[in-house]
Order: C-alpha cells, then sequence, then structure tokens
C-alpha cells in the first residue's frame, strides 16, 4: 500500500498536536483542557497509524481518548468549575517550570544536532500486515517477563485502589 | 393494633442524614413539569449522587378551592364537583359525598340503587387501578402495559357513557340513590365485560409479575412499614400491602358492600411489588363482587324519597368510603339552609402523599419515581 | 482520459477491499454508498421500530403520513431541520456545538471496517475488530459534551450515567469480543488475526460459526456480547442515560432540532455498528447459512434465489395490503402510493433475480438480514422490558458479565490449547 | 371510655352523638392532654383528618376538628374544640405524624396557627399569599390581586 501525501499529514497531525498541547496547558476552564488532550492524543494515535503501528493506535484510542479520559471528565465535572475558574491558573512556580522547560529544550537540541547520525536516513520498511502478530510475539516472547511484571503491578495497584477505597465506605 | 407507647421518633421528618460530602449535595427540582410526577407535583430532591438523602413536596398547583365553592353551592349543585377531584375514580368520589349527604339527611338510598352504585364504584376501582398500572410501569420503564391496560379502561367507560353519558367525570348517582335506571342490557354488558377482562388481567400478570427486572426494581423499593402507615394515616393499598388487613368496606361497610363476599388481599414487605400485588389482587376481587352484585340485581325504586330542596337539619357528619387511592372521607357541616356551611374533604391522594418522603430516603433517584407511582396520587385530589 | 478509465476499471476485477487495494476512487465510491445505505438504513428503522412497537402494543403506529406511514420518518427529518435551533443561554456554546458531531463522528466511522462482504468494505484493517471498539467508545466523549455543556443538572446526570455504562460495559464486550478472537488462531500456523474479513474467513475455513464453536463457550460469550452491546448503545433495558420517566431525555435534554436529530441517527447507526460486530464475529458474517452442511451448487443456487424472493415477498404483502385499503376515493392516493412502493419492492426482486447481480449482492444480504434480526430483537427488547436501575446495571456488568467473559476466555484458551495439542500434535 | 373521660376532666368534655356519630367538644385547654391520652390510652392510633370550621358572628370564631380512628376498637370518633382568632394550638406532629400536612393545610385556608409544628407554612397556596380563603369573611371570588401581579405578571387571575 503506497502511503499518499505523507508529509502533509505529518506535519497536519503535529500542528494539531502541538495547538492541543498548548490549549491543555493555557485553557482555564478545565473541561476545555481535558477535552484539547484527547484532541492531541487521538492525533498521537493518528501519527502511529502514519508509522505503520496499527495496534499501538488502537490501543491509544481505547485506553487513553477512550477509558481514561472519561474518567478524567467525570472527576473535573463534579468538581465545582466556578471555582476552579476563579483560582490563579498560573501560580508561582514559574521559575521551576521556565528552568524545566530550558533544560527540555536543551535535550532536544542537543539530541538533534549530535544524534542524528544515529538514527537511519529512512523509516524502515515494515510490513503493516502483521504488526500486531508481532508485537503479540515480542510482548509473550522475548519480554514476557517484563510484560508479567508489569501486569502484576497493574494488578497490584488495582487491589490498594479498592482497599483505600473500601476503607471510606 | 400499634403498640401505643411507642414513640414515632424514628419518623423524624426534618433532619435528614448527614451527606457524605457537603459539597456533593446536589439539589434537583422535579417537576412541576416532569412526565413521571403524574401531573403538577413539584418535588425537590436533596441527592448525594444518586442517592436520596430528603425531599420535599411542593403541591397547590392544581388548587380549585373546591372546599369553598362547596360553601357556596346547594347540596345539589356540588355533586358534579366533586367528581373533579380525583378524576380518574370520578364515580367513588360521587358516592362518597352522595353517601355523605344521605348520611346528613337520614336517609337511605333503595337496594336496586345501592347495587348499581357498588357496580359502579367496583368498576371504577378497576378502571383506577388499570390507570395506576400502566403508568406505573410506564414509570418502571415498561412502555406496554400502559396501553393493553388503556385498551381494557375503554370498556368501563363505554359502560359509564351508556349508562350517563359521561366517560371520565361521570356524576353518576344523586343524593339519595339514582337518576337514571340501567339501560337495557346493562347487566349483560357488565358479564361479557367481566368475562373479558379475566384474561386480560392475567395478562398484565405475565407481563410483570415474574418479570426479572420488574421484580429488582420493585421489591425491596420503597418500604414502609405498618407501623410508619399508621403514624402517617397512610391508607388504601398501600396500608394493606404492609400488612394491615384494613379496608372500610369490611371495617364499616357503606352502601351494601356487606351483602357481598370478597377477600381483603395484603402484602407483607409493604414494598413496591406488594402494593403491585395488592392492587392486582383487588382487580380480582372487584371483579368478584361486581359478579355478585349483578348476578343479584334487585328490581324496586332507585331512589329515595328525597325531597326536591335538600335542607338537612344544621349538624354535622364525617363519613368515610374506601376509594381506589385509600380512605375518602367527607366532613360536611349544615346550619339548615340550601347549602353546606362547610364541607372539608380527606383526600386519601393528600395524606399518602406525605409518606413520599419517608419511603424514599436512602434510596435512587430512580426508585423515587417508582415511589410516586406506588404511591398512585392524583394531584386533582391532592391540590383540590 | 484513458488513464482514468483505467484507473477505475482496475478495480473491478480485484479480489481486495478498495482501501487495502489503494484505489481512492473507489474508496469513496464505497464511503459514499454506504453511508447512504446507512442513512436509508436508519429512516427505515425509525419506521419499522414505530411500526412494530406499535403493533406491540395494540395500536396502529403512524397512518396518516402516507400508505401505512411509510412517508413518516422523511415527515420527521423535514420537522426536525425546520425546527428552531435552541442553545441555552448558560450553555458552553463551542462543546454544546461539537458534541452531537464528535457523536455522528464516531458512530459512523466505525463503518469503515465493517465487511459486508469479502470485498465489500471500505477497507479491511489489520485491527479490524479493535478500531470499530475503539472508535465506537469515542461516542461516549460526545454524550459527556453533550451532557455537561447543557449547563443543566438532567443532562449531567443523564451524561454520567451513560458515560459510566459505556466505560463499564465496554469491558466485558471486549472480553468476550478477545473470546472469539482466539477462536480465528486455530489454523495451520497458529496465528490468528483482527481483522473483520479475516475473522469471517476464519469462520468459512473452520466450518463454523463461532456461536456454535466449543459449544457452550461461543454462545456464552455471544450471550456476553449480546447483553453488552445493548448497554453500550443506551437502549431500553439499559436506556437509562435517556430515560424519560427519571430524567426527561438525558443528555439531549437541551437539544432540539437538527442536533437532536444528530444524536439520532448516531443512537441507530451504533446500534447497527455493534450489531455488525456481533453479526461479523460469530454468526459468521457475509456468510449464508448452512455453507457446510447445504454445500454444492444446486444449493447455491437455491440461496442465490433467497434475497430476490424476500423482496418479492414485501412486495407481495403491499399488494395485499394494497388491495385491503379502503375503497374510497379519501385513500386513493394512499393506495396508489401503496402499490407503486409494492411495484417498486417487486422490481428489485426481480433485478436480484439476475445472476450478476445477485452474486455480487448476495454477502451484502446476508450480512444486513442478520443485523436486520439484531434490530428486530432492539425493539421487541424495548416493547417487553421495564428499565434496570443504575446500580443494578452497573452490578451486572461488573459482577456478572465481567466473570463470566473472564472465564469463558480462560476456558476458550485451554480448550483450544488441548485441541491443538491433542488433535493436532 | 366517655365516663373516664367525664369523672376526669367534668364540664371541660362533653361528649355527643348525632346520627349515630361520636364527637365530643372539648375544652381548649384540655386539648394537648385529650389528644395524648386518646393516643396512648385509648388507642386512636390513627388520625384520619384535621379541619375547622369558621363561625364569624360568634366570640369564638372557630370550631377545630379533629377525626380520629381506632384499628383495635374499629371506631371514630371526633374531638372539637373552640378557639379564638388569633389563638395558637399546639400542634399534635409528635403524636400523629400525619398532622404535619393537616395541620399546615388548616393554617393556610383558616390561618390558626400550630405550636410545636415543625414547618408551619402555606401548603396549597404560594408563600407570600395574603389571606386565608376558608374564612367565611373571604369571598368566593376575592384574590390577592398584589401577588397575581407581581407573580404572574397580569392584572387579575379572574
Amino acid at each position: 500500500m503506497a502511503p499518499v501525501a505523507t508529509p502533509f499529514f505529518f506535519y497536519l497531525l503535529a500542528g494539531i498536536m502541538l495547538i492541543g498541547g498548548v490549549m491543555v496547558i493555557t485553557r482555564k476552564n478545565p473541561v476545555h483542557s481535558a477535552l484539547a488532550l484527547i484532541v492531541t492524543l487521538l492525533a498521537q494515535a493518528s501519527i502511529y497509524l502514519m508509522l505503520y503501528a496499527p495496534f499501538v493506535a488502537g490501543v491509544q484510542i481505547i485506553l487513553y481518548a477512550g477509558g481514561i479520559m472519561v474518567l478524567f471528565l467525570f472527576v473535573i465535572m463534579l468538581v465545582s468549575i466556578d471555582r476552579s475558574i476563579r483560582e490563579r491558573q498560573f501560580n508561582s512556580q514559574w521559575v521551576v517550570g521556565l528552568i524545566a522547560a530550558t533544560a527540555l529544550g536543551g535535550l532536544f537540541i542537543a539530541v538533534y544536532t549530535k544524534g542524528t547520525s544515529i538514527f537511519p536516513e529512512h523509516a524502515l520498511p515494515m510490513i503493516e500486515n502483521d504488526n500486531t502478530q508481532k508485537i503479540a510475539t515480542m510482548l509473550y516472547g522475548q519480554y514476557m517477563f517484563a510484560f508479567e511484571i508489569a501486569s502484576l503491578l497493574l494488578l497490584v495497584a488495582i487491589i490498594g485502589a479498592v482497599v483505600m477505597a473500601k476503607k471510606r465506605i | 393494633m400499634t403498640d401505643p407507647n411507642t414513640t414515632l421518633s424514628h419518623l423524624d421528618l426534618e433532619t435528614p442524614e448527614k451527606p457524605f460530602l457537603d459539597a456533593n449535595e446536589l439539589v434537583i427540582n422535579m417537576g412541576p413539569q416532569h412526565p413521571a410526577t403524574h401531573g403538577v407535583l413539584r418535588v425537590i430532591l436533596r441527592l448525594d449522587g444518586e442517592k436520596v438523602l430528603g425531599l420535599e413536596c411542593v403541591i397547590g398547583y392544581l388548587h380549585r378551592g373546591v372546599e369553598k365553592i362547596g360553601e357556596h353551592r346547594t347540596y345539589t349543585m356540588f355533586n358534579p364537583y366533586v367528581d373533579r377531584m380525583d378524576y380518574v375514580a370520578a364515580v367513588s368520589n360521587g358516592l362518597g359525598y352522595c353517601e355523605t349527604i344521605e348520611k346528613l339527611l337520614n336517609v337511605e338510598a333503595p337496594p336496586r340503587a345501592q347495587h348499581v352504585r357498588v357496580i359502579l364504584t367496583e368498576l371504577n376501582r378497576i378502571a383506577s387501578h388499570q390507570l395506576w398500572l400502566g403508568t406505573h410501569a410506564l414509570d418502571i420503564g415498561a412502555i406496554t402495559p400502559l396501553f393493553y391496560t388503556f385498551r381494557d379502561r375503554e370498556e368501563i367507560l363505554k359502560i359509564y357513557e351508556k349508562y350517563c353519558g359521561a366517560r371520565l367525570t361521570t356524576h353518576a348517582f344523586r343524593i339519595g340513590g339514582l337518576q337514571y335506571e340501567t339501560y337495557a342490557g346493562f347487566e349483560q354488558e357488565v358479564k361479557n365485560f367481566l368475562t373479558f377482562l379475566k384474561p386480560k388481567i392475567d395478562e398484565y400478570e405475565e407481563l410483570l409479575t415474574t418479570n426479572r427486572i420488574w421484580v429488582e426494581r420493585t421489591k425491596n423499593i420503597g418500604k414502609i412499614s405498618a407501623q410508619d402507615c399508621i403514624a402517617l394515616g397512610v391508607t388504601g393499598p398501600v396500608l394493606r400491602a404492609s400488612g394491615v388487613k384494613w379496608d372500610l368496606r369490611k371495617a364499616q361497610p357503606y352502601a351494601n358492600y356487606k351483602d357481598f363476599d370478597f377477600e381483603i388481599p395484603t402484602g407483607q414487605n409493604g414494598d413496591t411489588y406488594d402494593r403491585y400485588l395488592v392492587r392486582m389482587a383487588e382487580m380480582r376481587q372487584s371483579v368478584h363482587i361486581i359478579e355478585q352484585a349483578v348476578n343479584a340485581l334487585p328490581e324496586g325504586p332507585i331512589m329515595a324519597k328525597v325531597p326536591k330542596v335538600i335542607k338537612p337539619a344544621a349538624g354535622e357528619v364525617y363519613h368515610s368510603i374506601e376509594a381506589p387511592k385509600g380512605e375518602l372521607g367527607y366532613f360536611v357541616v349544615s346550619d339548615g339552609s340550601t347549602q353546606p356551611y362547610r364541607v372539608r374533604v380527606r383526600p386519601p391522594s393528600f395524606v399518602n402523599l406525605q409518606a413520599l418522603d419517608v419511603m424514599c430516603r436512602g434510596q435512587l433517584v430512580a426508585d423515587v419515581i417508582a415511589v410516586i407511582g406506588t404511591l398512585d396520587i392524583v394531584l386533582g385530589e391532592v391540590d383540590r | 482520459m484513458g488513464a482514468i478509465l483505467q484507473y477505475v476499471q482496475s478495480y473491478l476485477s480485484s479480489d481486495k477491499t478498495p482501501g487495502a487495494a489503494g484505489n481512492m476512487f473507489w474508496a469513496f465510491v464505497y464511503i459514499m454508498l454506504v453511508f447512504l445505505g446507512l442513512s436509508v438504513a436508519v429512516i427505515a428503522m425509525n419506521w419499522l421500530e414505530r411500526k412494530i412497537l406499535a403493533h406491540m402494543q395494540v395500536r396502529l403506529g403512524p397512518m396518516r403520513v402516507g400508505p401505512h406511514g411509510l412517508l413518516q420518518p422523511i415527515a420527521d427529518a423535514i420537522k426536525l431541520l425546520l425546527k428552531e435551533d435552541i442553545m441555552p443561554a448558560e450553555a458552553d456554546g463551542l462543546i454544546f456545538w461539537v458534541a452531537p458531531f464528535v457523536v455522528v463522528l464516531a458512530a459512523f466511522t466505525v463503518f469503515v471496517v465493517v465487511p459486508f462482504g469479502p470485498t465489500h468494505a471500505i477497507t479491511d484493517m489489520n485491527i479490524g475488530i479493535l478500531f470499530m471498539l475503539g472508535v465506537s467508545s469515542l461516542s461516549v466523549l460526545g454524550i459527556v459534551m453533550a451532557g455537561w455543556a447543557s449547563n443543566s443538572h438532567y443532562p449531567l446526570i443523564g451524561a454520567l450515567r451513560s458515560s459510566a455504562q459505556m466505560v463499564s460495559y465496554e469491558v466485558a464486550m471486549g472480553l468476550a469480543v478477545v473470546s472469539a478472537v482466539l477462536m480465528t488462531s486455530l489454523n495451520a500456523t497458529g496465528t490468528g488475526t483482527l481483522s473483520m474479513i479475516g475473522i469471517v474467513q476464519a469462520q468459512l475455513a473452520q466450518g463454523e460459526w463461532f456461536i456454535f464453536k466449543f459449544f457452550p463457550l461461543g454462545l456464552i460469550a455471544f450471550f456476553i456480547f449480546a447483553v453488552a452491546m445493548v448497554a453500550e448503545t443506551n437502549r431500553a433495558p439499559f436506556d437509562l442515560a435517556e430515560a424519560e420517566s427519571e430524567l426527561t431525555a438525558g443528555f439531549h435534554t437541551e437539544y432540539s432540532g437538527f442536533r437532536w436529530s444528530l444524536f439520532f441517527l448516531a443512537e441507530y447507526s451504533a446500534m447497527i455498528a455493534v450489531s455488525s460486530i456481533a453479526v461479523t464475529l460469530w454468526l459468521g458474517g457475509w456468510l449464508r447459512p448452512f455453507p457446510n452442511l447445504l454445500s454444492g451448487s444446486t444449493w447455491n443456487e437455491v440461496f442465490s434465489l433467497v434475497p430476490g424472493a424476500t423482496f418479492l415477498f414485501f412486495a407481495a404483502i403491499c399488494f395485499y395490503n394494497t388491495a385491503r385499503m379502503p375503497k374510497h376515493p379519501y385513500f386513493r392516493v394512499q393506495t396508489i402510493g401503496l402499490a407503486g412502493f409494492g411495484v417498486v419492492l417487486g422490481l428489485i426482486g426481480l433485478v436480484l433475480f439476475v445472476p450478476a447481480v445477485s452474486s455480487r449482492v448476495q454477502d451484502i444480504f446476508w450480512f444486513s438480514a442478520k443485523v436486520a434480526g439484531f434490530m428486530y430483537l432492539y425493539i421487541w427488547y424495548r416493547g417487553t422490558f421495564p428499565r434496570y436501575r443504575f446500580d443494578q446495571l452497573m452490578r451486572m456488568g461488573w459482577k456478572v458479565l465481567l466473570p463470566m467473559g473472564l472465564g469463558v476466555l480462560v476456558l476458550t484458551a485451554v480448550v483450544a490449547l488441548l485441541q491443538s495439542y491433542l488433535w493436532h500434535p | 371510655m366517655i365516663a373516664k373521660f367525664k369523672g376526669c376532666y367534668g364540664s371541660g368534655v362533653e361528649p355527643l352523638t348525632y346520627l349515630g356519630q361520636n364527637y365530643m367538644i372539648v375544652d381548649r385547654s384540655l386539648i394537648p392532654e385529650i389528644l395524648q391520652i386518646l393516643r396512648n390510652e385509648e388507642h386512636f392510633d390513627y388520625c384520619v383528618d384535621i379541619t375547622a370550621v369558621h363561625y364569624p358572628q360568634r366570640e369564638k370564631q372557630f370550631d377545630v376538628v379533629w377525626v380520629l380512628y381506632s384499628f383495635a376498637r374499629n371506631e371514630r370518633i371526633r374531638v372539637k374544640t373552640q378557639i379564638v382568632d388569633g389563638e395558637i394550638l399546639p400542634s399534635s406532629v409528635p403524636i400523629w405524624t400525619t398532622t404535619n400536612w393537616l395541620e399546615r393545610e388548616v393554617y393556610d385556608m383558616f390561618g390558626i396557627k400550630f405550636d410545636g409544628h415543625p414547618d408551619m407554612k402555606r401548603i396549597l397556596l404560594p408563600d407570600g399569599w395574603k389571606g386565608h380563603p376558608l374564612r367565611k369573611d373571604y369571598g368566593i371570588l376575592q384574590q390577592d390581586n398584589e401577588w397575581v401581579q407581581i407573580n404572574l405578571g397580569i392584572e387579575s387571575g379572574q
């Protein structure tokens, strides 16, 4: 399957992501922020699709945009919006924020200038059709242990959450 | 029956339980325009999430001053007005009023009139319960029973229409008896209707009684104990579903109910499901009563000797009947003139509605709807 | 010019979907066809639901607009489009405006991968079923947005209810789907597929619809999905989000006119979408009944006649009712209209008997017929069941369907492993 | 029962019967006590109704009537007392919970206040309404025109 207008879509999606990301931190209404975050995540999922990683894209949509963000919205909506709008959104941690942002930007520039040689010239040719199967073989073969550890960790987290919530009832 | 020394402190109506988080308390205004409040009832709900912490009924949107009107009309002229209170059981209202004035005049309607009165009143009880069933099921989300019950209720209304020309606010009875002799074929038509209705009641029960969702939605919902019922003055099927075997037709028989053999269906749990069962059983009992009445319909006059201008001697009387919704009482004070000095109506819906708060505490919003439905209120009667 | 013609024609003999073949023109044509077909299906559903529900409830349903109310959906559509579009003063304008489009977009995008036939899909994605579940779950966002932006209590509660409901039933639904996907891996290579077309082809290859596979495991998984999909689409008896008697209309209480009709459209196309998933996963998708029991060219011939025969049957019903129409000048237009409708149906039926047409339309017919069965179930549920309460609904989702789904998944895996080791070592 | 009351309270209680219905006229000062005794000792556990009658010519303008019923005895009794305009009666909500709304209605219609009632406000008429419609001096066409004009924005409700 021949990719169509790839650079155009890449820059479009990247632009959407950037705008969405900026909106997340600038909107005063938390619900607007959350919705902007969802837009960002969806654009990200589309970029995964362009990278021939449909499984990751699908999981991104189901888990982040579908599941987690809905729960997120839930919590935000139950909070009184008026109060949070009245509060100052940019609190006095701007110094720390600035330092962190500068450091991160510096890192990006350093990697971009010095590390170009590490990356291949073109994206590696990948076959779309068995991508999902490949992920499965990797996860359940090579990275079996890590995968199981991660799932155990999540199980612990779930049980912990249930126990903590149960106490209050 | 009840232990007189028990105080009813647990029925503390004014202090709701403390919400889990004050910030979470949500006040919702349900009605007066709401599909499930059966008219213009307004309920202010205080919610913790979906749990009801307390509620307050705001009524009076349909207040027409029936009692005031009664003081300015003659005894005869006021008779049609009572039909407009509980408009789905207009015949029962008329019966209660006529019997009260007859009591005040100290006359008694002749046996044939009594029989016809019983037939029509019991038909009305069936019609009222059918309307209740349809709307109650609709509130809980079953849309189909509504059409079944309305189809069958139509047959009752047809009998009324043939008898007195009106379908809803019938004004079927007169003080002292009946105005109209029954039409030709009345008995046969009522009998036909009964044979038509019996399988239909089974049909309603088939739709709902064992329906899992119906049972889950109604069992243990809006529970009220017999003691609370009595303290709150709740009567009718609601009281009987709580296990109190009390029906004015048996306890203090009026008309000629003492001539008929019937059972008082009761429940045990006092929940919405029991009230449903009680009302279904009452419909069957009504069928049974009508059968007896129509088979033993005596010949004779239909009107007692009542003066053209009704002028009862000064005095007062309280008389009540078992309306489909509970005890319907009339307290009439006469000063010897042609107009009542004071007419007081003791509406069952009004008093029963008071129990809504007790029945809904700690339940969910969806249950409030179910409980309003199961109380079977008619706002015309609540507000008068 | 010739090049364009060749480009268009090049796909015609292809055995791939236009998406997989990379043919933009045919992909566009397919998108248009699916969109139009879906709109017609929703309109038909509107009429059918009202008629079927009415007959279940001893009444007639729409009778005035057109013969037997056949034009009622069109009248409704016109009414909705002409209605004033009200936006509450306190509403959050942008989100209120966007919400219905999000819902419609999510509901329609899903159809990109629905396989109406081996080549009759817009595209065949490697992650087809995952894509469907993911995108259809996005409609929750639209509902939440609508409920919140209305700035009113009833819509907010409705939105919270429906999103909680959809998120929870998605879990059970996902487990049921995974157990069906597991069954696709029972082949020589041992690799399964998430592709919608691949799943149907696996059923064809194994000679068994997955509903009957590992009886009763497939059936249980199907049952879980069938329950979850009703909850997922917020339909009776799980229609708490729009519980009329409790929350007036739930999340779309404040919507009117065109925007409201978008929600309506989305609801019905979501119903069709989840039914298509069920049909694809368990009921053999586009496969005709008994492809291996009643095989052979004779049976193929017989089954290829069914689409045309169905339409002729509907036409016959129309003619029968035309004959029963009251013979009164007042009904003349309606009688002619009904007869005309019958003629149209009959002509479609006759066209479907042409072998060239019927061979291409067969798959679509069987797929649609199976989906139509589900649509009838939806209406039937609505006519017979009372509504669940919210906590009961949640209890059922988490405490009944989820453990059942997990159990079925594990058992399916165990049985499949045993089968591959014991019988095909 | 009647004899017992007569013995205890003498002329404060006057038992009567009219058309076979029992009622007693009780002095205002004995009301709380009598109601309590009727509930606790005589098993009148169900308060059917509370209402009032207005006699503008009398000095004691109002008759207040309690209709009581006993499940145990299957018997009804009416308790009646006379009060002057403006006099406050003790609330019987602690005795019968049901009287909550009934007393509110009496207040709404007649302006008779009940002391100790948890929520003494109008029930059928709007909260800001002036006048008590079931009094005899309140005309049948009379309205609180001011309320109607302010709240409904129309000149008159008639």
